[in-house]
């Protein structure tokens, strides 16, 4: 892990609202692995006093690049959203417990709400070949192409609310559609989006015995670990979700404990 | 080299600092983790995450949130224990080389004293700090080091039953703050350090709930670090013991504000939060201070502030 | 119309103000000199800078400087005396449709209870609020305001000499604000301003000196926020009578945050200062809430805190 | 008086860290008379707390534009020295009781030491055939020419203390040189500078029998008379610099209180 200066090689708006950057960072960029995050502070100092966590959503060593595709929520990624080429920011990271998928899985389907796509974009270098890819939107206007990020042989299948571009209804729904007409043998679920969302796809999964990862966001100080401020109820008891997660398995969250 | 510098030593009598710089209890894990970012050898100490006899799982979340120049905290002394600590972290910790401060609290006068009877004999500690000032439990925490006469029978229980130096951190939340600096100097304290976070709050106007899980919580950072400098400035002046200052450090300027009002070494918390490399920039930048300046011991300078 | 809006009236029991948004006292002039910028008549009220019987001169500066998110005075309660106030000032500022609040402060009991009987009859008074809890004079100021026994007495010897509504303002240095808020009211409060500012201080590390002439000063804006709504908090549920709560409001999220910890009203200093139209600009944010929200009266959300 | 944002119309640098910042503010630029001053502060606003105020050196009515002549002091003049034409800005202004100069004047001497120079150069476009200015620097690399920012019928005479630009000494040596040569009948000194400069030329005017005006610089929470924050001690007690000054007659200042 590294505290360190990386240059805007560039941030560009992909949809409304959705910005897709790139840094500069080298040993960011060697040392991440798929789920990742960083935590980032603009300058000059004073915007805002902590970090902020953004999930790693690509990684190229080979360019001393990673990518963030990042929201705008507030004042911080207000901020980023006129960042332009050759800006600094600064980056501690790669951080979080990467996920250690087994050797022998058949398929990997990752289930993205909204921006939480993000990270698990991630996943597709390495597992492109084995990954089904389920994204909802909320229209064709905050729609994402993930091919157009990371080409691959991949399937990329969308659903929006509002029908204006895929399949009509949420990712659960296509999910479940797209599910029912397959069978898997060893396949990961792994999903990021609103906690609702995840909430409930933790129960199609325990029902249908898939094994279910979901990437946890919880207000982070540190992202380090140091403060114990992150924490989500498991049944272990709690952990912290940037040193121990943003991964966890969705059978270990205490779910009816966390508050919306 | 860096943290080799003589002209930043310290010595408070019952321990020698290579350096005036003490990574803050609860913000600096239990030394551990840290080191994946900066090895903690270079500091003149870090105080651990507040201890307890038993593990404790602390508050419920959110336990932060950013505030202006600053954060609430309500974790709520989660911990794993002093038992666990001794095993798990201290064999982790124990080679670097610097003073390893272990941060304790209890619910009761009798629990702190166990809790420092269970350090007992651990060479690898070089002091214990007690905590008497958290505003984030329901027992005990805040209510003693409010209290000039429970402060100095937790101070002078744990005495008892230690056989190290002992630091009493005070809580700001006091009115006069000098009257449990006299109180807790009397019952033998070998050191005090302050400030503990000033109680807050924070309110999500949308839901019209508190923002943290605990609903209060303590505010710390830049934010409080006025009113910091003050209670240190005030202490120093009221004991003989040696004084640790800190609230709302983030660089070396910072810390030397303190060091001018008269504090021996500084405690740096939320700023390792922002940044896991503060505190070394902080005695880097103190280092070339003292070289800019021509000072051949950054001690010459504590409690050199001009009042006239 | 603004400033019209009946949703935003809100009835302390002894004034109406058309709004719950009060300009707080130091930060607003005697209510003439702002007057370039905004009319004073679109605020709920604004409090005068604190009077004394006789001028007073006030401190030695540098009075002022910037801290993270906040800054520190030391103003020492300069002001022209309340004779002159009744002569110069209150002519011109008697036709603000607009609640007038005189702050007063005194050395002594007696003192406090001489400018309050000053005020009697002046029919364009609203209200007097009384400062118990300034920490930037030597005598008296805060010191009444730490002490419960104090600030009964003073509160009773104003309320004897007055015949306008008293509000008692406190300081946030104490261990437990309530005890302070429950006496002032026993003594017969009508309301409670809160908070002071928090006693701070700041050192120029080139000279090594105090930045403030006179070394400590008051801390106030968004640093503070946090603070002043726990302690805002604490006492809207320690007593019954109306609380005007305040310290470190910006905008009017901030103003809300304190109105749903259950302030009838909030005072808002330091944002002034910083821009003249502060007060105006959180009527008109409180104003857009209620539409967008669909609130018919901003009062019933007052003490809507959440829980659960 | 009025609040309100601002449009940079450009910010170049004159000299080593000297920037030169012309505003569009009708509003302020049609009230600006000579010796006044704004309160500025830039977006985003967190950067600093309190507003930082500034002379107005200039005011073009005619373009609705007025100009400031900074120098890097600290963060916020350091952010200001990137502003791009079209930035916005927050300005409160125009402040400060301007200085009624006597109808018979045969001359005004305007002394800045530094960036002392700019809210001298406001009284240029009224006085600039009475007036006589003399400018001193630390040496050519932060001089100014000031009459490329108001060309006039004036005299303009600069010291630097290295000899490397014009006269080798202080503007007060300069200002001794020039005087001693000359002979005023109804001359008027106005000087602004560091506080030492000023103290010692109050005492120079004393002994010359020359009514001197000075502007004071305090450090200011609010500019608008509200606070009581920026006083300084004159024959009649504490006066406020923002509201009462920031000119003030030498004669009423009492010097020996003012601390460095
Ligand atoms: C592990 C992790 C990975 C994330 N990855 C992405 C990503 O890839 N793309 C993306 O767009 N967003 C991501 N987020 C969310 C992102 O961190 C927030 O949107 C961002 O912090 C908002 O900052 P702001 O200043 O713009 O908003 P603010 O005005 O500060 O707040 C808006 C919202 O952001 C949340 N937020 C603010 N600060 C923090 C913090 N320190 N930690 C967590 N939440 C915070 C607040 O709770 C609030 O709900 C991630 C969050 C976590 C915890
Ligand atoms: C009436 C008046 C007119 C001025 N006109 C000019 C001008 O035309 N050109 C110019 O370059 N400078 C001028 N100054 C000085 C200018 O205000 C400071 O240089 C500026 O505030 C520095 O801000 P900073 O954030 O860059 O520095 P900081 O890092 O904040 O501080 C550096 C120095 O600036 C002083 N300063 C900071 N804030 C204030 C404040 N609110 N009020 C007063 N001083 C402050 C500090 O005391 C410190 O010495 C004027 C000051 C006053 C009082
Ligand atoms: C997240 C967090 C956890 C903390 N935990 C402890 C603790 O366990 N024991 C303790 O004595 N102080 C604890 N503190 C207080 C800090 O050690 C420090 O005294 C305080 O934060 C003020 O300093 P700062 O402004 O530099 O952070 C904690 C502070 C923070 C922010
Ligand atoms: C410059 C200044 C002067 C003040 N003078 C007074 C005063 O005369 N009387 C008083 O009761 N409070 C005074 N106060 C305190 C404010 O009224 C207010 O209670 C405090 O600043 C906290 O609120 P804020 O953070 O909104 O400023 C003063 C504050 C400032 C900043
Ligand atoms: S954010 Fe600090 S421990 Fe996770
Ligand atoms: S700066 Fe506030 S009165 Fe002058």
């Amino acid at each position: 892990m590294s505290v360190l200066d990386a240059k805007v090689v560039f941030n560009k708006c992909l949809a409304k609202e959705i910005y897709f950057l790139l840094l500069k960072a080298k040993e960011v960029s060697l040392k991440a692995k798929p789920g990742q995050f960083v935590m980032l502070k603009l300058y000059p100092d004073r915007l805002a006093f902590l970090r902020r966590p953004f999930s790693i959503c690509l990684s190229l060593p080979e360019k001393d690049i990673f990518a963030i595709l990042y929201t705008i929520k507030g004042k911080v990624t207000q901020s980023m959203s006129s960042l332009n080429t050759g800006a600094t920011i600064s980056v501690v990271g790669p951080l979080g417990n990467p996920l250690k998928l087994p050797e022998n899985i058949s398929d990997l389907i990752l289930i993205g709400g909204g921006i939480g796509i993000a990270p698990l974009i991630s996943f597709l270098p390495m597992y492109h070949e084995k990954a089904h890819f389920i994204a909802g939107f909320r229209s064709s206007e905050d729609y994402i192409d993930v091919k157009e990020i990371f080409p691959g042989t991949y399937e990329y299948i969308v659903a929006t609310e509002d029908g204006s571009k895929g399949y009509k209804g949420t990712s659960l729904d296509l999910f479940r559609q797209y599910t029912k007409s397959r069978v898997f043998n060893n396949a990961i679920v792994i999903s990021c989006g609103p906690l609702a969302m995840l909430k409930k796809l933790s129960k199609i999964c325990a029902q249908a015995k898939l094994t279910c990862y979901v990437f946890l966001e919880t207000h982070m100080a540190c992202g380090m670990g140091l403060c114990q401020g992150c924490v989500v109820k498991t049944k272990q008891g709690y952990k912290r979700v940037c040193k121990d997660g943003p991964i966890f398995s969705a059978e270990e969250i205490c779910w009816e404990e966390i508050r919306d | 080299m860096l943290g080799r510098d003589s002209r930043l030593e310290v010595d408070l009598g019952f321990i020698k600092l290579k350096n005036p710089v003490i990574a803050a209890s609860g913000t600096f894990g239990y030394g551990d983790e840290v080191a994946e970012f900066v090895s903690p050898s270079f500091l003149g100490g870090f105080v651990t995450k507040g201890l307890s006899i038993k593990p404790k799982q602390g508050n419920p979340p959110p336990r932060t949130c950013e505030t202006a120049c600053g954060m609430l905290n309500s974790i709520g002394l989660e911990n794993i224990g002093i038992e666990r600590f001794l095993k798990e972290k201290l064999p982790k910790i124990k080679a670097y080389n610097t003073a390893i401060i272990v941060n304790i609290f209890g619910e009761s006068i009798s629990e702190y004293a166990t809790a420092a009877s269970m350090l007992k004999g651990v060479a690898e500690i070089s002091a214990i700090e007690i905590n008497i000032s958290c505003p984030n439990v329901k027992k005990g925490g805040m209510l003693f080091g409010t209290d000039p006469k429970l402060s100095f029978q937790i101070t002078k229980a744990v005495l008892k039953e230690s056989d190290k130096p002992v630091i009493v951190k005070l809580t700001p939340n006091v009115t006069d703050i000098t009257v449990i600096a006299k109180s807790v100097e009397e019952a033998g304290a070998y050191a005090i350090s302050l400030i503990n976070t000033i109680t807050g709050m924070a309110v999500d106007i949308e839901r019209r709930k508190p923002v943290l899980g605990n609903m209060i919580g303590g505010l710390s950072g830049p934010a409080i670090k006025p009113v910091a400098l003050y209670m240190t400035y005030r202490v120093v002046n009221s004991v003989s013991i040696p004084v640790i200052g800190g609230g709302g450090i983030m660089d070396y300027k910072d810390a030397l504000e303190f060091l001018i009002v008269g504090a021996k070494a500084v405690q740096v918390g939320t700023a390792n939060l922002v940044n896991p490399k503060a505190c070394i920039n902080i005695v880097e930048g103190l280092n070339q201070y003292c070289t800019e300046k021509g000072i051949e011991r950054l001690q010459n300078i504590v409690g050199s502030l001009r009042t006239e």
